[in-house]
């Protein structure tokens, strides 16, 4: 998608090109230029919605070489028309960070130290860990109240919280997946 | 809430040397044209003087700038009814003056010599403008105390030529050269400076009223009242008065003038940023 | 929220209980639209709020007194016959007689009828309706008999009156009758008033009360289903709703069936029996079932085995797994395993200390998110006496695992907003380094999972194994899971007189086509419609529709898509009469045509309007039901008698630590909330009126910052707009206490204590309760160990080390917007 | 010159959210600065060379005694007669096209005289690039069709973009509303062109006297008194001239040594 020509207003006789303005004695014009050139313009936009509230704030998101360079408020938006808060207005910097890790972090037990992983290693050893413990904590059958031998095929050593902060096809595979587990202990942040 | 430039002790030497060269020039060029023979000295001195003082204050000025090797933007514009624009103007100006009477001081040529006389009359005007434009142009901003100061620049231009003429005196008191009837007459027109000095200083405290608080009272008063009104001023008068007999005693008022000179825009400068 | 977030700009007046204007500023401006338009807003609230900066009026009421509020509103709109009597005759349940035995709180001492003290539960059996020789509930519509919910209601509320809310909630009894007057003349119809709430309800240990209580007055005010009405629940996760939708939640399977419990659901059979009711729309229940069974477990889920029911866990009570029953087991050693996915609970949960020294007993904790966590980094934490003296990170053996995981815009997939509304966002960069979606986080776990059980003829590994789990080879396809979501048709499905409708592996259009017989699957009924197939057979996502809206559709129906069914305003049938016409031309907004082709040919009539109908487009309001417009609920109506675990009515009790005894009865608080205990004196909780933590204190949220701070204490450009931790105090207890403005304090509770800069000010007043003056603070809960390197203000204690794991009976949900404090000045 | 754009800042309708603040730093990708303790939900005191917008919380009692929280989201006024334009020796700060006034950063010296002249304390000097700063009005939005990232922004309207005759229209008949409504001091700040600065293109309405929101209720152009303080330094330059003259011309008579 390229840059929507509807995130435009209309007025005057805007251009791009560099303005006379009332300089006196240098030439301004290359100079001016640079001033109004507008670094969304080349770039590719794409839907998003704002990952903060709840009010969903649909956000078009410009990048440049696989680069987010600006993310603003979506104005065809029914429910914003266009307009962000401040946490939507910072939106960029969830992805534009230095404080973010790019690496898998594993802490092992005692160090006082990350060290980083390999993503298949990583899995691979997430992985494990839950096996050992359903197949350690596993309760197949239970008997019920009234002393009948119900299927309750459940685990109570794992747990899981979150998250209202994924997508929901996120949180379909997550449900879909840890209550086949036999997980019970499930919540998001709906219980805070 | 209104902001401070952050002008501090670079501005406050420009601000300083800047009156210096622009009095110096000026008493130079009265003493050659006004002044009997036996005033040489004192004009040479003056040109002399001046000379490194404006190149003194074009470094300053250039080293102040947040982009200095921008230095020449500063001809980019002429404004005539803005102190900075003009003053950078000024300044290269009466820079060149200041370089042709310095060569001409050298001259014993009557032709160069009347040449010389001529041309430091005018550039006298643009010796006065270095030492007053600088007050303008704080009292052409928006701060409190600079910009209610109307007298700013016939202070600063009143201070820069009593500094300049002890600036002369003091060279020619260093150089041996204190004891012709130039030497005399430079302290004579220090005197008269000092006085309009403390007139209009005066005046200007007396228009401000309680816009001038920032150097009347709180922690800068003690520097304005001691260094500019009491040693700068008072003190080399009444040394003048009664010391004027004794070179050193002289000297030393000089001393003390420059020194008034210099708490003057330091204080001016600073208060307002403090 | 049952309406839409521009339809408040229809709104006569507005009342926002949250602090709406900052946690919610865009949606906020449908609210000052609003009031460009004439309309008033009220802001109730403790503090004074940039919500209340924008407000025609601020009534402050002390934290923990919302029930006596709402209820003293009601009691005023009866009492001045300011209800839409027409409404609560026909829509709501105030007609319908309630069981003789039934006692109202206010003749049981604060308690109604059936109250067990030993289990702290009550016996519901006098909790439900008289019933005629057909089954069907009495009702008396002149509302007069002393039995009927309506009698009963008043008579319950008859101690909450104006005298009573100026005692308990602190707010002048003339401020009081303003604010209610303003309200409850919102009623009737020609006008229509909504009213906000966010956590500022729900975090209470009667919570679900509270909101009911609202609920209430809405009912009672004809302000649900109509424009410019309507519960307006302001959400403060962008996919809060979607998480809950699609149950990441203890209690519930997506779609809002009910987890299976081991006692009451032992068979599919019997769980459908017990979960399906005879009448309204959840009769389906069995169809979305089976569709989600066979959604999961594709091939091998068939009729011989329940669908793969028994795959799904069971619970073994309805009193375990909530957020803080995880962390209590957790630290009671019961735990082993444990995933914190885009949750950061070592900030964001009640009796946060309690839950860091709860991580410490883990085996392993897996934490996926965009940032270094304080979960993630909980063996780093400072000490907290007298719990840990140092950072004992030696003797902590937990094994952390870090993700790093995607923002939004790094991924497809949808969110689903505050309004039910669904979006699809689109994926605009890739993740920089080994940084992953969350999708496929979990997608590799469940692949490799598949992998370690393969050939395992264990009966217990088989659900593991027939999951359907194939969504590509790395990176999982997430319009193939909503696909799958949405459902499909498993072969080619003709209705009765053998026309196709769907071809076989279509996406289903609607809800009303899926089926129980395994030929249709749906992951999540509710969002069915979500996707289709065009002509060609491609799939077309509606949530990714970018239609604005105009002045034929205001409500913009082209734009994402919105469950149920793109229904933009829930219970619209309520905005016509029970004849079908609009209450009033100003109000029309769905209403019956009986010149409208029908779905039957050589019929007509059908419901028309400026949304679609949340009811049977079809059936005519003087038909059987015609008048239901609550179709959720078996009988149709709206609901003033509506039994919840604490009382069929909202009572107000006080928060479990409260400064002042409870005036209205003699129960001082709830008498089922969920109190734990916790060992070593992690939970202790301040006795009622305790010296020791005299002020009352709330915790909220700031517009610049985002609940725990993982998406904002991180961000420079969010994190340097407040100077540093702070808590908000009244002038008078500064003045007390000899604090300035920007002193440090220290604010105590009996579970821990905190530092924090005080900001005092006059948005703070203290709150004259039955003649004797509380002081309130408030303190933001954003702040934490981690943020900028550079912005010390970006870190900070965490507030939640005060608050207490307390819950409420019906959801657990912890008590933080009113617990007991102290406030000393310095570092104490 | 093409019709004048302004920003008109309608107090009345600030929620004091500070999505102008953070879209304006996004937008113009100004940097972090570490806070000052404000007392309040402010974060700064005044405008700095990363803070462009600034939003103010002034905590006010109405005259009824109850308590308003006025929240200002403030800006550069890009005022008709600009004291930091006037003041700039080097061109670098100019007016646009569309009567907003941006600095040029590629010809700025960083001399600061502009920070002293602006009568709203609005520029800043930004040490790491040696120039001044301040808002441009997004000069490369405006230029290409799009309004200021602030005004886009803001969730409530409270920052409104657009031709300037217009906005002064509307801002006319809302402060009528307003006082209808008992915002007796409701006015508008700037909105006149014949009044102070020649009016201001980013202009205000305010819910009390300006001095409240701290700004000043006439600002003046600090170059008013040029003239009047050179001819006094002339003056003064007679004077001193005079005694020189004096002092050089009584030859023979005082000086030297007796």
């Amino acid at each position: 998608m390229s840059l929507s020509r509807r995130d435009f207003l209309k007025f005057g006789s805007a251009t791009a090109a560099g303005v006379a303005v009332g300089s006196r004695g240098l030439d301004l014009a290359p100079v001016e230029a640079a001033a109004t050139t507008l670094k969304i313009k080349e770039a590719k936009a794409f839907h998003g919605v704002c990952p903060y509230c709840a009010v969903g704030c649909a956000q078009l998101i410009y990048t440049k070489d696989n680069r987010i360079i600006d993310i603003e408020g979506d104005p065809d938006t029914p429910h914003t028309l266009g307009r962000l808060c401040p946490k939507g207005a910072a939106t960029i910097q969830l992805s534009n960070n230095p404080l973010r890790p790019t690496k898998a972090l594993y802490r092992a037990p005692g160090s006082d130290t990350w060290e980083e992983k390999p993503l298949e290693w990583m899995w691979d050893e997430i992985a494990k860990r839950v096996k050992a413990v359903r197949d350690a904590t596993f309760v197949e059958v239970e008997k019920s109240k009234d002393g009948k031998d119900v299927v309750v095929n459940r685990t109570e050593g794992l747990a899981n919280l979150g998250s209202a902060c994924i997508d929901n096809e996120e949180c379909y595979l997550l449900t879909k997946l840890m209550r086949t587990l036999g997980v019970v202990y499930l919540e998001h942040q709906a219980r805070v | 809430m209104l902001k401070i430039p952050d002008w501090e002790m670079t501005i406050v030497w420009y601000f300083f040397l800047g009156g210096i060269a622009g009095g110096a020039y000026f008493t130079a060029a009265i003493a050659d044209n006004f002044g009997s023979a036996r005033d040489r000295a004192v004009s040479k001195v003056g040109y002399l003087l001046s000379l490194p003082l404006t190149l003194a204050c074009g470094i300053l000025l250039i080293a102040d700038l947040g982009t200095p090797l921008r230095f020449l933007n500063m001809l980019g514009a002429f404004k005539f009814w803005n102190p900075m624009s003009i003053g950078a103007w000024g300044l290269g100006v009466f820079g060149l003056f200041s370089l042709l009477s310095s060569v001409l001081s050298f001259s014993t040529s009557q032709q160069m010599v009347g040449l010389r006389r001529k041309l430091s009359l005018v550039g006298s005007i643009f010796g006065f403008f270095l030492a007053a434009y600088t007050g303008v142009l704080l009292s052409a901003t928006t701060l409190p105390f600079w910009g209610d100061s109307r007298l700013m620049g016939a202070l600063f231009l009143a201070s820069g030529a009593s500094t300049g003429m002890a600036a002369i005196s003091l060279i020619m008191f260093l150089g041996g050269t204190a004891a012709g009837e130039g030497w005399g007459k430079v302290k004579k027109a220090d005197r008269y400076s000092m006085i309009i000095e403390l007139v209009l200083l005066a005046v200007f405290l007396g228009l401000l009223g309680s816009a001038a608080r920032p150097l009347t009272s709180g922690q800068f008063a003690p520097l304005f009242w001691g260094g500019l009104v009491g040693v700068g001023l008072v003190i080399p008068l009444v040394l003048e008065f009664v010391g004027q007999r004794v070179k050193a005693v002289a000297a030393l008022g000089a001393v003390l003038v420059l020194v008034g000179g210099f708490v003057l825009r330091y204080v001016v400068l600073m208060s307002v940023q403090a | 929220m049952t309406t839409n977030l521009i339809d408040i700009q229809n709104s006569d007046v507005i009342m926002a209980t949250s602090n709406m204007a900052e946690n919610h500023p865009v949606g906020f401006q449908w609210v000052m639209k609003a009031k460009e338009r004439g309309a008033k807003l009220i802001h109730v609230d403790p503090r004074f709020t940039r919500t209340s900066a924008a407000a025609d009026m601020h009534v402050p009421l002390r934290s923990g007194t919302n029930i006596v509020f709402f209820g003293g509103m009601i009691k005023y709109a009866i009492d001045h016959n300011l209800h839409f009597k027409d409404y609560v005759v026909h829509y709501t349940n105030a007609s319908f007689l309630i069981d003789p035995e039934f006692k109202t709180a206010t003749d049981g001492g604060g308690l109604f009828a059936g109250y067990d003290a030993a289990k702290r539960a009550y016996d519901q059996k006098s909790w439900k309706y008289q019933l005629d020789a057909e089954g069907n509930p009495k009702r008396d519509l002149t509302l007069r008999d002393p039995n009927s919910v309506f009698q009963l209601m008043r008579r319950h509320y008859s101690r909450y009156t104006v005298e009573m809310v100026e005692r308990v909630c602190g707010i002048p009894k003339e401020k009081f009758v303003a604010a209610a007057k303003l309200f409850c003349e919102a009623s009737g119809p020609e006008k229509t008033g909504s009213i906000t709430y966010a956590l500022n309800l729900t975090q209470h240990t009667n919570g679900v009360e509270n909101i009911r209580a609202l609920c209430m007055l809405q009912l009672l005010l004809g302000n649900v289903g109509r424009p410019g009405g309507g519960v307006v629940a302001l959400r403060g996760h962008a996919n809060v709703q979607g998480a809950t939708d699609l149950a990441v939640l203890y209690q519930d399977l997506p779609g809002y069936h009910p987890m299976p419990l081991r006692d009451a659901h032992p068979d599919l059979k019997t769980y459908l029996e017990k979960t399906t009711p005879k009448s309204g729309f959840v009769v389906n229940r069995p169809k979305w079932v089976v569709s989600m069974l066979k959604a999961w477990y594709g091939d091998r889920a068939t009729k011989e085995n329940d669908y793969g029911f028994d795959w799904i866990a069971k619970r073994a009570s309805a009193d375990a797994y909530s957020h803080q029953h995880i962390f209590v087991d957790m630290y009671n050693g019961k735990l082993k395993g444990f995933f914190a996915i885009g949750q950061n609970p070592a900030v964001g949960g009640p009796n946060a200390k309690l839950a860091r020294a709860a991580l410490e007993k883990l085996d392993w904790l897996v934490v996926q998110d965009i940032f270094l966590t304080e979960t993630a980094e909980f063996w780093k934490a400072p000490a907290s006496p007298p719990h840990r003296e140092a950072a004992g990170t030696k003797n902590i053996k937990t094994e952390v695992f870090f993700l790093p995981a995607a923002p939004a815009a790094e991924k497809d997939g949808t969110l689903t907003n505050t309004m039910r509304l669904i979006q699809w966002h689109e994926k605009a960069v890739d993740p920089p380094g080994d940084v992953r979606s969350d999708a496929e986080h979990i997608y590799q776990l469940g692949k490799r999972l598949r992998t370690l059980y393969a050939g395992s003829k264990a009966k217990r590994d088989q659900g593991i194994l027939a999951l359907t789990w194939d969504y590509g080879d790395k990176h999982p396809d997430m319009l193939k899971v909503l696909v799958e979501m949405n459902g499909v048709a498993i072969e080619e499905l003709r209705d009765k007189d053998g026309k196709v409708l769907y071809r076989k592996g279509e996406p289903l259009k609607t809800f009303a086509d899926l089926r129980d017989d395994g030929t249709t699957t749906s992951g999540i009924w509710i969002y069915t419609g979500a996707t289709v197939w065009d002509a060609e057979g491609k799939v077309v996502n509606r949530t990714a529709s970018h239609k604005k809206g105009d002045e034929k559709d205001y409500l913009a129906h082209g734009w994402g898509w919105s469950w149920p069914a793109n229904r933009r305003i829930l219970y619209n049938r309520a905005s016509a009469n029970p004849a079908g016409k609009p209450w009033s031309e100003k109000k029309k907004f769905l209403w019956w045509d009986p010149e409208a082709p029908s779905n039957v040919p050589d019929k007509k009539g059908r419901w028309v309007g400026l949304d679609v109908p949340d009811f049977n487009a079809f059936l005519a309001p003087d038909a059987k039901g015609g008048d239901n417009p609550y179709i959720m609920r078996a009988d149709g109506k709206g609901a003033f008698f509506g039994p919840l675990l604490d009382g069929p009515f909202p009572e107000h009790y006080e928060p479990v630590e409260s400064p002042v005894k409870n005036l209205l009865s003699r129960q001082q608080m709830n008498p089922t909330a969920k109190i734990w205990k916790v060992g070593d004196k992690r939970n202790e909780l301040a006795g009622v009126g305790s010296a020791e933590y005299p002020y009352v204190i709330t915790t909220y949220r700031l517009t610049e910052h985002h609940l725990s701070g993982v998406m904002s204490r991180y961000l420079p450009m969010l994190a340097e707009l407040f100077e540093s931790h702070f808590a908000e105090i009244s002038h008078e207890l500064a003045k007390e206490l000899g604090i300035a403005n920007g002193d440090t304090i220290t604010v105590m509770s009996p579970r821990g204590k905190i530092h924090a800069k005080a900001m005092v000010t006059n948005r703070f007043k203290p709150f004259t309760i039955d003649g004797k003056k509380i002081h309130q603070i408030g303190v933001p809960w954003h702040w934490g160990y981690n943020g900028v390197p550079g912005l010390p203000g970006s870190k900070g204690d965490i507030t939640n080390d005060l608050s207490a794991t307390v819950g409420d009976s019906n959801v657990f949900i912890q008590e933080t917007k009113a617990f007991c404090c102290n406030v000393k000045k310095g570092v104490v | 010159m093409a019709r004048t754009l302004a920003m008109f800042t309608d107090t009345s309708l600030c929620i004091g959210c500070r999505a102008c603040q953070v879209a304006c730093k996004q937008w113009n990708e100004l940097g972090m600065e570490v806070p000052e303790w404000t007392g309040t939900y402010q974060n700064h005191t005044h405008f700095t060379d990363q803070t462009f917008r600034l939003v103010r919380f002034i905590e006010e009692p109405k005259p009824t005694g109850e308590l308003a929280w006025l929240l200002m989201s403030d800006v550069c006024k890009h005022c008709a007669q600009a004291g930091c334009l006037e003041a700039c020796p080097t061109g670098a700060i100019y007016r646009t096209q569309y009567g907003t006034v941006d600095i040029n950063q590629d010809t700025c010296n960083g001399c600061r005289y502009c920070v002293s002249s602006c009568p709203f304390g609005v520029v800043a000097f930004n040490a790491s690039s040696g120039t001044a700063k301040k808002c441009t009005f997004c000069n490369d939005r405006i230029h290409n069709g799009l309004g200021p990232a602030c005004a886009k922004a803001c969730p409530t309207e409270s920052i409104q973009f657009g031709f300037r005759d217009e906005l002064v229209a509307r801002a006319q008949k809302r402060v009528e509303t307003l006082k209808g409504m008992g915002f007796k001091e409701a006015q508008l700040y700037g909105a006149d062109s014949n009044g102070f600065l020649g009016g201001l293109n980013a202009f205000f309405l305010l819910l009390a006297r300006p001095g409240t929101y701290n700004l000043p209720d006439s600002p003046k152009l600090p170059q008013r008194n040029v003239v009047v303080d050179s001819l006094l330094s002339i003056g003064s330059a007679v004077l001193v001239g005079l005694g020189a003259l004096l002092a050089f011309r009584e030859r023979g008579q005082g000086g030297g040594d007796a």
